[in-house]
């Protein structure tokens, strides 16, 4: 047994006020050198409080720990000064965040980011310091580090600024790196490097590693060892194959049983030949013009081409940036497509104006990616869901009703019409959402990355709702997301896009279960855990 | 994104806001403050001595008597009397300043944030107003229709109205791009319904904070005005006058200065703490402070 | 960058001549007759007319604008029509006590006002903060006047450590331009160290929730340099843009302070002119500070690019 | 040696001929000096002329003294004064009584000059040596031909200092030198008489808009001298061993009311009389001046102490007012209630006080007023209106004015009573000016005495205008200035200051 570098027990953490409730209850866990440990768990459910206790960084005021301790090497952390605290950061345990934009401060040169760890800690001379940024920036892979190296934050893409924080967290070489879930921003392209890139450097430094995410496809490429947690209790532990094939507990089960399969469903016969919705050489241009100015311009879509028909899903995939929304919006007529034709049940919208738009709004709806803001915050649930039939001249009373029972169709109690959508957690607000985009008795359904914010779980629930739903209505749904995963389970036909233009289209079982661009194959290639059915406790079946 | 979720929706209710909120007592105290002004301000008749401008030359700049609690100014009228009546005025002119400028602000920013087109024209005009200063736009407007309460109100609102046009096109633009104003476009919900329902209650926490600012200085500002010699009547007391008329025996009648100038900054200290509290308490990014 | 720097030069002439036309029409349609101060106590209404129609009073109110607006754009401000001095002569004497004074306030206030804000947001809710909140309120709610005549009792009467008024030009003596500086610096700062140090707080306890300013804690930084070195410097484009828009705040408190203080400032001068119905001195005042405030504004607009390399032009 | 003063107020308007701006006078007495001079006993003497007068009134010879030069080393010559005399004639009401009589006015010799009149009038030395209104400056003939409405751009006189123009700062700083030319003239200084001795290098008029800052700068040894200090603020300035106060104007000033007698309720000769009665000369004085020991309750328009003193009139405002009687003549006179528009200015500190405590007296007797706030100027432009008072006019108005500018029946503008051409309020009194007629032709004190005495008696009856008394202000300056004389404003030929 090698060397345990952080020894977690039984802690406990506490919102910081008379009374206030523990939001970690007695968890335990131990990282040996060189072990990937990972921590996994629905949101919310206490991972990152753990690891902010750990490194000393809770937020002052809002929690503290009310018990336990935290060993690191043995020295115990929750007794310690803040003087030897800061002493230990970054030079024994070291911590990369979540969200690589925000992360690095953004008027500050990402070298001198990394230099200042180097000067609070060590005696270098400057020059010493800044050759010793210059290899850890190469050993993290960056190319043209001596241009990076005086760059800001801006100036460099998310994958880049990410492999900063790591070259930032390992200069010194610290015994324990956390990682809380470094990779969730990223694209998969991206995030496999980056997960390749701390597995080689863990082996370099023989560093323990505690990695956090939700992404168990993640946790079955990297993980030694898991840790589940649940609403503050730690659930269940252990090595990674034993816990993806023989879970013990009903709720590491059902956490595994809701990731959805990368093989695609399958088909499903086809019920209208009715089409809703016809996209033809659609081109959407931003920027340029502009007085005096010249703002660049970007080509987000280009030649897009597809239909829609009754009934049917149509998912749009492709990483950050290909113009998959762009296409939503431009269908939604939210903005105006620069080019190309739009024909809903057969009429031209793409050039309607807000007014000419009214007699089509009522047949297009969308639901957006982002639960917590598609819904004003000041507004009931009911009022939110009877906007629209009232608009197009629904009585208030029957509008009010038919609200009632299209929440009672998306799995909420009726009574929850009269409460505000703060009152409800993300997978609620997304079913809100789309009771509201019901409400309207649309054709055509578009669901702008609908599920991405969403936990496994309550991803699983609302995906049923999708599947549901469009049984019983018979809408089409354009569906739009950057993981193949919920593709490969809801649509009937999949469209690939790589910057701005459809390089693969037809249906989802041969798209992804037999891809015939290169594209399509390097995304496949790089979903996580793809070799893995955890719905099956079982590797994929060799198909 | 998802971190912490749970506790910004708890972080929504108001009451939960308020428990976590440690502000302190300043707030308490200044609310009972300002209550207690407000109180002497609207039942000045029945509680003060004296006919604030009833004048006596005999008794001019006599000191604090049982009569006279806080003394007699140099027309011999009662200071105690004067300085309760000026609440009143100096209220007036705060609360309608605020209103008027909140009001028209309010609608001028909403539009211009919303139409691209009028934003231009607006702006500029806006911009115009704004880089005047305002002391001296004031003393020109009170000179151009005479020195009432409503003129002083009117030129001291004006140069405020650029100030809350900007916070609220500020919102209003960044409202916009909001998922739930795209949703609302396509339920098909009309222009000015979006700006009233959608837009306009985004507006409500920062103006609260904005409008007691305003009201601070439009009290401060009438002060100046009358200390210029653009102010309202010595027959209608506010504290600005008061102080202005007192402010030659400075040095030999301190106290004529130093009650209307106390009531003054309590009044003006209790409205900015109420303020700051307001805006601890409204603003929504309070939840993202805690996490 | 230049080009940016033309356009915004560009944006400013619409809105320099909103206030042209804007001080125009208010001043021709104020009571008060230039005329009438010229000519004092005993003038007869016949004397009045002569005098109005020698300054061109008569004219138009439209030829009177397009000639003023003629002349402006050939670089004529006029002559005052009450000491016959030209005006552009008249603004320059009066214009630098005044701009050393703002100058030396805005210093003071942000040397003071910045490290204030700062530790009321990092000792956020204690009472550090309380007390720092409640002195920049206090600040802000005593009439300027009042604080102008309490430092004079105090600082120059009181203690004799300065004198009571007046103005020495610092090129002439720059210890007695310091030394009678000093009492109406503290003045105007007082209003402007309350916004700045309020809005440093404000704005750097949103920038101390920011990602990178845990990051910088996860470093193991001391605490001074996180909170200087990287919160600071992203909390300044706020900071920044409320010392610009406070500009107009600082004009108007010059007015009062340079009475006070007496000071042969442009305050004095504006509203010396305003009540004299000085036109052409009141019209090139108004476009003058608007102009400043407009300038110093597009300045600070540039400053953001310097505080943070995000913003490019 | 430089003598630093804070006088009443900014110097902005710098040609004497057209304001009767009372700092424009002051700052003219400085740089022109005139040719014939008043003393404090209201006597002309000469100043830079000698002068006689012809057995038949009629022709008036003036002689240039020795050694008067321009301060651009220019000889005074009897042209210069010719033409400054002619300019001065189109802007005063004295000057253009002589004008109206005058038969010519032309050069006798090098040093001579005369004017030849077509009657007798009596009051020509007095009109042309009275140190206020317009007072008579000599000035070059190039600066004096320029038209009488059109400014002078040259300050070149030939008085006891030279103004600086490179340092002078409208509304702020004004800069004398002393003028080393100067051959003062004959005689004890008295007033505006006598010898002008200037003992020091430099005067400098410095303006301050507070007057509690100039006292602390007084005190503190900043300035030298203060002009007006208000009386509220002597305390501040007793005991204060390095700073000497006193009343140098001696004479003092006057404040009045004025009402417009054009409109309801003051084209009523009655309702005029009933506001006069209700009016209290003490409170109005109190209010504005407060210590007693600076104003006098005095019945006299012509003024206290001066030769036309009388009282006649004016008993109800020397005892504190009658509202009951003027409550009965309101009455009587059939007052409905028309509002009295009464214009305060709130930007003048000596102005401030009488509208207030007249407002009160005028409501306690019966009246309805309406009391406008409004800054001097505007005042003085609306006070020109001759609109009706709700339309943009006014009803009353107080001013001050200096005692030696109203101590003679011709001098007093506000007893012009021809219509519309008298001053603001626009009296139409033939009686008066059948009055001041009698007056001018008077030809001796006695009988100017007597027509004055009927004179304030009309003015009593009919109130032409209110008299509310009179009163002084103190001046303060620094122990160490010597010389500081007595005179109805102040000059500074004659002040030193000694070393210490
Ligand atoms: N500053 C805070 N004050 C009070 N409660 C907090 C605070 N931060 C987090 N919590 C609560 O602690 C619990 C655990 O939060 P934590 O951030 O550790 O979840 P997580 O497992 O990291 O979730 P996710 O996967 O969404 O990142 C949550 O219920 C959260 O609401
Ligand atoms: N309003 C805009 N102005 C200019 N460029 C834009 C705008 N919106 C998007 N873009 C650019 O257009 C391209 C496509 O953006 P789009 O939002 O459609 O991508 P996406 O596929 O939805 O990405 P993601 O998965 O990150 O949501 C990107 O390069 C983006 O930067
Ligand atoms: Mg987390
Ligand atoms: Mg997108």
């Amino acid at each position: 047994m090698m060397a345990e570098v952080l020894n977690v027990e039984n802690l406990r953490v506490a919102i910081d006020s008379p009374g206030g409730a523990e939001v970690v209850r007695g968890i335990s866990l131990t990282i040996n050198e060189g072990e990937t440990v990972c921590l996994v768990g629905e949101s919310g459910s206490g991972k990152s409080v753990t690891s902010l206790a750990t490194m000393g960084l809770l937020p002052k005021g809002s929690l503290k720990p009310v018990g336990g301790t935290i060993r690191l090497e043995g020295e115990d952390l929750l007794s310690c000064s803040a003087a030897r605290l800061r002493d230990l950061r970054a030079t024994r345990m070291s911590m990369i965040f979540q969200e690589p934009m925000t992360a690095l401060n953004p008027v500050m040169k990402v070298g001198d980011q990394i230099t200042e760890v180097l000067q609070a800690h060590t005696k270098l001379s400057n020059s010493a310091c800044h050759a010793k940024v210059l290899e850890m920036m190469e050993q993290v892979g960056l190319p043209d580090v001596t241009r990076i190296v005086s760059s800001y934050p801006h100036q460099l893409s998310g994958g880049q600024r990410q492999r900063i924080m790591i070259a930032m967290a390992l200069v010194l070489d610290p015994k324990l790196l956390i990682a809380d879930e470094p990779t969730t921003a990223l694209d998969v392209t991206t995030q496999k490097q980056i997960l390749f890139l701390i597995k080689e450097l863990q082996k370099r430094h023989g560093t323990a590693v505690l990695f956090i995410t939700h992404d168990m496809g993640v946790v079955s490429e990297i993980a030694d060892r898991v840790y589940v947690m649940n609403r503050g209790d730690l659930v269940e532990t252990a090595p990674i194959d034993t816990l993806l094939r023989h879970p013990k507990e009903e709720y590491t089960r059902k956490l595994l049983s809701a990731v959805p399969s990368l093989t695609p469903r399958a088909a499903r016969p086809v019920s209208s030949e009715r089409t809703v919705l016809q996209v033809t050489e659609l081109v959407k241009r931003y920027g340029g013009g502009g007085f005096l100015a010249r703002a660049p311009e970007t080509l987000a879509a280009n030649d897009v081409n597809f239909t829609l028909k009754a009934g049917r899903t149509l998912g749009i995939v492709g990483e950050s940036g290909s113009g998959k929304s762009t296409v939503a919006r431009c269908v939604m007529r939210l903005i105006d497509p620069s080019a190309g034709g739009i024909r809903i049940a057969g009429h031209d919208i793409a050039t309607l104006s807000r007014n000419g738009m009214k007699p089509y709004r009522r047949k297009l709806q969308m639901v957006f990616q982002d639960p917590y803001r598609s819904l004003n915050p000041r507004i009931t649930v009911a009022e939110s869901i009877m906007e629209g039939p009232v608009n197009y001249g629904t009585p208030r009373a029957e509008a009010r009703a038919r609200a009632e029972e299209l929440l009672e169709l998306v799995g909420l109690p009726a009574s929850a019409a009269a409460r505000y959508p703060h009152q409800f957690s993300g997978g609620q607000r997304q079913r809100i959402a789309i009771a509201r985009a019901l409400a309207m008795e649309p054709d055509l359904l578009v669901a702008d990355e609908a599920v991405s914010a969403l936990d496994v779980s309550v991803q699983a629930q609302v995906l049923d709702l999708f599947a549901e739903v469009q049984e019983r209505m018979g809408i089409a749904i354009l569906f739009i997301t950057h993981d193949l995963r919920v593709a490969a389970q809801i649509c009937d036909d999949v469209a690939v896009m790589r910057r701005g233009e459809v390089v693969e289209i037809g249906d989802t079982a041969t798209v992804l279960g037999n891809p015939r661009h290169e594209y399509t194959r390097a995304l496949l290639e790089a979903a996580p855990g793809r070799h893995w059915d955890f719905a099956a406790f079982a590797p994929v079946s060799a198909a | 994104m998802a971190d912490s979720t749970p506790l910004r929706a708890a972080l929504r209710l108001p009451t939960a806001k308020l428990a976590g909120l440690g502000l302190g007592f300043a707030p308490l105290i200044a609310a009972i403050v300002l209550l207690l002004i407000v109180l002497a301000a609207v039942f000045a008749p029945y509680i003060v001595p004296h006919d604030p401008i009833a004048q006596n030359p005999v008794l001019r700049l006599k000191p604090p008597s049982a009569d006279f609690p806080l003394g007699t100014d140099a027309y011999g009228r009662d200071l105690l009397s004067r300085v309760v009546y000026g609440a009143r005025i100096s209220l007036t002119i705060g609360i309608g300043v605020t209103v008027m400028a909140v009001v028209l602000g309010l609608f001028i920013g909403l539009v211009s944030g919303f139409f691209r087109t009028a934003d231009a024209i607006v702006m500029r005009i806006m911009d115009g107003l704004m880089a005047m200063p305002s002391v001296l736009l004031a003393i020109a407007i009170v000179s151009l229709f005479g020195a009432s309460i409503w003129t002083v109100m009117a030129a001291i609102t004006i140069p405020e109205i650029p100030r809350v046009v900007r916070l609220v096109r500020s919102i209003v633009l960044s409202a916009r791009e909001e998922p739930y104003v795209e949703a609302a476009l396509s339920l098909g919900t009309s222009m000015p319904r979006i700006l009233w329902r959608h837009l306009m209650p985004n507006t409500f926490a920062p103006l609260t904070v904005q409008a007691t600012y305003v009201c601070a200085s439009a009290i401060l500002t009438e002060a100046i005005l009358s200390f210029l010699g653009a102010g309202v009547s010595t027959e209608t007391p506010t504290w600005g006058n008061i102080m202005a008329e007192a402010r030659i025996y400075f040095q030999l009648k301190p106290s004529l200065i130093l009650w209307p100038g106390l009531a003054l900054s309590l009044c003006i200290l209790s409205i900015n703490l109420l303020g700051d509290a307001a805006r601890d308490i409204l603003d929504p990014r309070m939840g993202k402070r805690e996490g | 960058m230049p080009v940016y720097f033309v356009r915004r030069v560009l944006a400013a002439i619409p809105v320099m001549l909103v206030v042209a036309i804007f001080v125009f029409l208010l001043l021709r349609l104020t009571p008060g007759d230039p005329a009438a101060i010229i000519a004092g106590d005993m003038a007869t209404p016949a004397q009045l007319e002569r005098i109005r129609d020698a300054l061109g009073l008569n004219d138009p109110l439209h030829i009177q604008f397009l000639t003023w607006i003629g002349r402006l754009l050939q670089g004529d401000f006029g002559t005052s029509l009450i000491s016959n001095k030209p005006v552009l002569e008249l603004v320059e004497d009066r214009m630098w006590p005044t701009i050393w004074i703002a100058l030396i306030t805005i210093t003071l206030s942000v040397i003071v006002a910045v490290p204030m804000g700062v530790l009321a947001a990092w000792r956020h809710r204690t009472w550090v903060d309380h007390i720092v909140m409640t002195f920049s309120v206090l600040g802000f709610s005593i009439p300027v006047f009042v604080i102008g005549y309490l430092l004079i009792k105090l600082f120059a009467i009181d203690l004799r450590w300065v004198p009571v008024q007046g103005y020495k030009a610092p090129s002439a003596d720059i210890g007695g331009f310091a030394i009678r500086a000093v009492l109406p610096a503290l003045t105007l700062a007082s209003i402007y160290i309350a916004l700045i140090a309020r809005m440093t707080r404000a704005s750097l306890l949103d920038v101390l929730n920011e990602d990178y300013v845990r990051t910088a804690r996860a470093k193991g930084l001391a605490e001074r340099r996180v909170l200087f070195r990287h919160a600071l410097r992203n909390a300044a484009v706020p900071v920044m843009t409320v010392i610009g828009t406070g500009f107009a705040l600082l004009i108007s408190g010059v007015v009062v302070t340079e009475s006070v203080f007496n000071i042969p400032g442009l305050g004095r001068l504006t509203v010396d002119s305003i009540f004299a119905r000085d036109y052409p001195v009141i019209q090139a005042l108004i476009l003058l500070t608007s102009g400043i405030y407009v300038a110093v504004n597009l300045l600070i607009d540039l400053s953001y690019s310097l505080l943070d390399p995000r913003i490019r032009y | 040696e430089t003598i630093t003063a804070v006088m009443h107020s900014g110097l902005r308007v710098l040609d004497p001929v057209m304001t009767t701006a009372h700092i424009t006078r002051d700052n003219a007495f400085m740089i022109f000096d005139t040719l014939t001079a008043m003393n404090s006993d209201f006597e002309v003497t000469p100043q830079m002329a000698s002068f006689e007068v012809s057995d038949d009134g009629l022709t008036y010879t003036f002689t240039l003294r020795d050694g008067l030069k321009w301060h651009d080393g220019g000889e005074v010559t009897p042209a210069d004064c010719i033409a400054s005399i002619k300019r001065w004639m189109v802007r005063d009401g004295g000057g253009q009584m002589i004008a109206d009589r005058m038969e010519s006015l032309e050069a006798t010799g090098d040093k001579s000059f005369a004017l030849k009149l077509k009657e007798p009038f009596p009051y020509t030395l007095q009109a042309m040596s009275k140190p206020s209104g317009l007072a008579l400056f000599m000035m070059p003939e190039r600066i004096a031909s320029t038209p009488a409405d059109t400014a002078i751009t040259e300050y070149i006189g030939s008085g006891p200092f030279k103004f600086v123009p490179d340092e002078f700062q409208p509304g702020v700083k004004v800069v004398y030198e002393k003028n080393e030319d100067y051959v003062p003239a004959e005689g004890p200084q008295s007033w505006f008489s006598g010898a002008k001795d200037v003992k020091v290098d430099r005067v400098e008029w410095v303006t301050m808009p507070d007057a509690q800052t100039s006292i602390n700068a007084l005190m503190n040894g900043e300035i030298d001298y203060m002009e007006a200090v208000p009386v509220d603020l002597l305390p501040l300035l007793q005991g204060v061993d390095t700073v000497k106060t006193d009343v140098l104007a001696k004479l003092g000033s006057v404040t009045i009311g004025r009402m417009n007698f054009l409109y309801p309720p003051f084209d009523n000769p009655k309702i005029r009389k009933a506001a006069l009665m209700a009016l209290s000369q003490e409170d109005v004085l109190t209010a504005l001046i407060g210590n007693p020991e600076y104003f006098q309750v005095c019945g006299a328009i012509f003024g206290c102490g001066t030769p036309l003193e009388f009282a006649d009139g004016s008993e109800t405002l020397t005892s504190g007012g009658d509202i009951e009687g003027a409550k009965a003549l309101l009455e009587e006179a059939g007052y409905d209630g028309t509002p009295v528009v009464l214009m305060q200015p709130t930007d003048v500190v000596t102005l401030a006080a009488q509208p207030v405590v007249a407002a009160q007296a005028l409501r306690a007797a019966g009246f309805v007023v309406d009391m406008q706030p409004m800054d001097w100027q505007t005042l003085v432009t609306r006070r020109a209106s001759q609109a009706k008072p709700s339309e943009g006019g006014w009803n009353l108005f107080f001013t001050n004015w200096i005692v030696p500018e109203v101590s003679n029946p011709l001098a007093n503008i506000m007893l012009n009573g021809r219509g519309d051409s008298a001053w603001f309020g626009w009296p139409n009194d033939p009686e008066i000016e059948g009055l001041l007629g009698e007056y001018a032709s008077a030809a001796d004190l006695d009988t100017q005495k007597s027509v004055a005495e009927k004179i304030q008696a009309h003015v009593m009856e009919n109130v032409n205008y209110i008299h509310l008394g009179q009163y002084n202000s103190p001046s303060a300056w620094n122990a160490a200035l010597t010389g500081v004389a007595d005179a109805p404003f102040p000059v500074f030929w004659g002040v030193g200051k000694s070393a210490d």
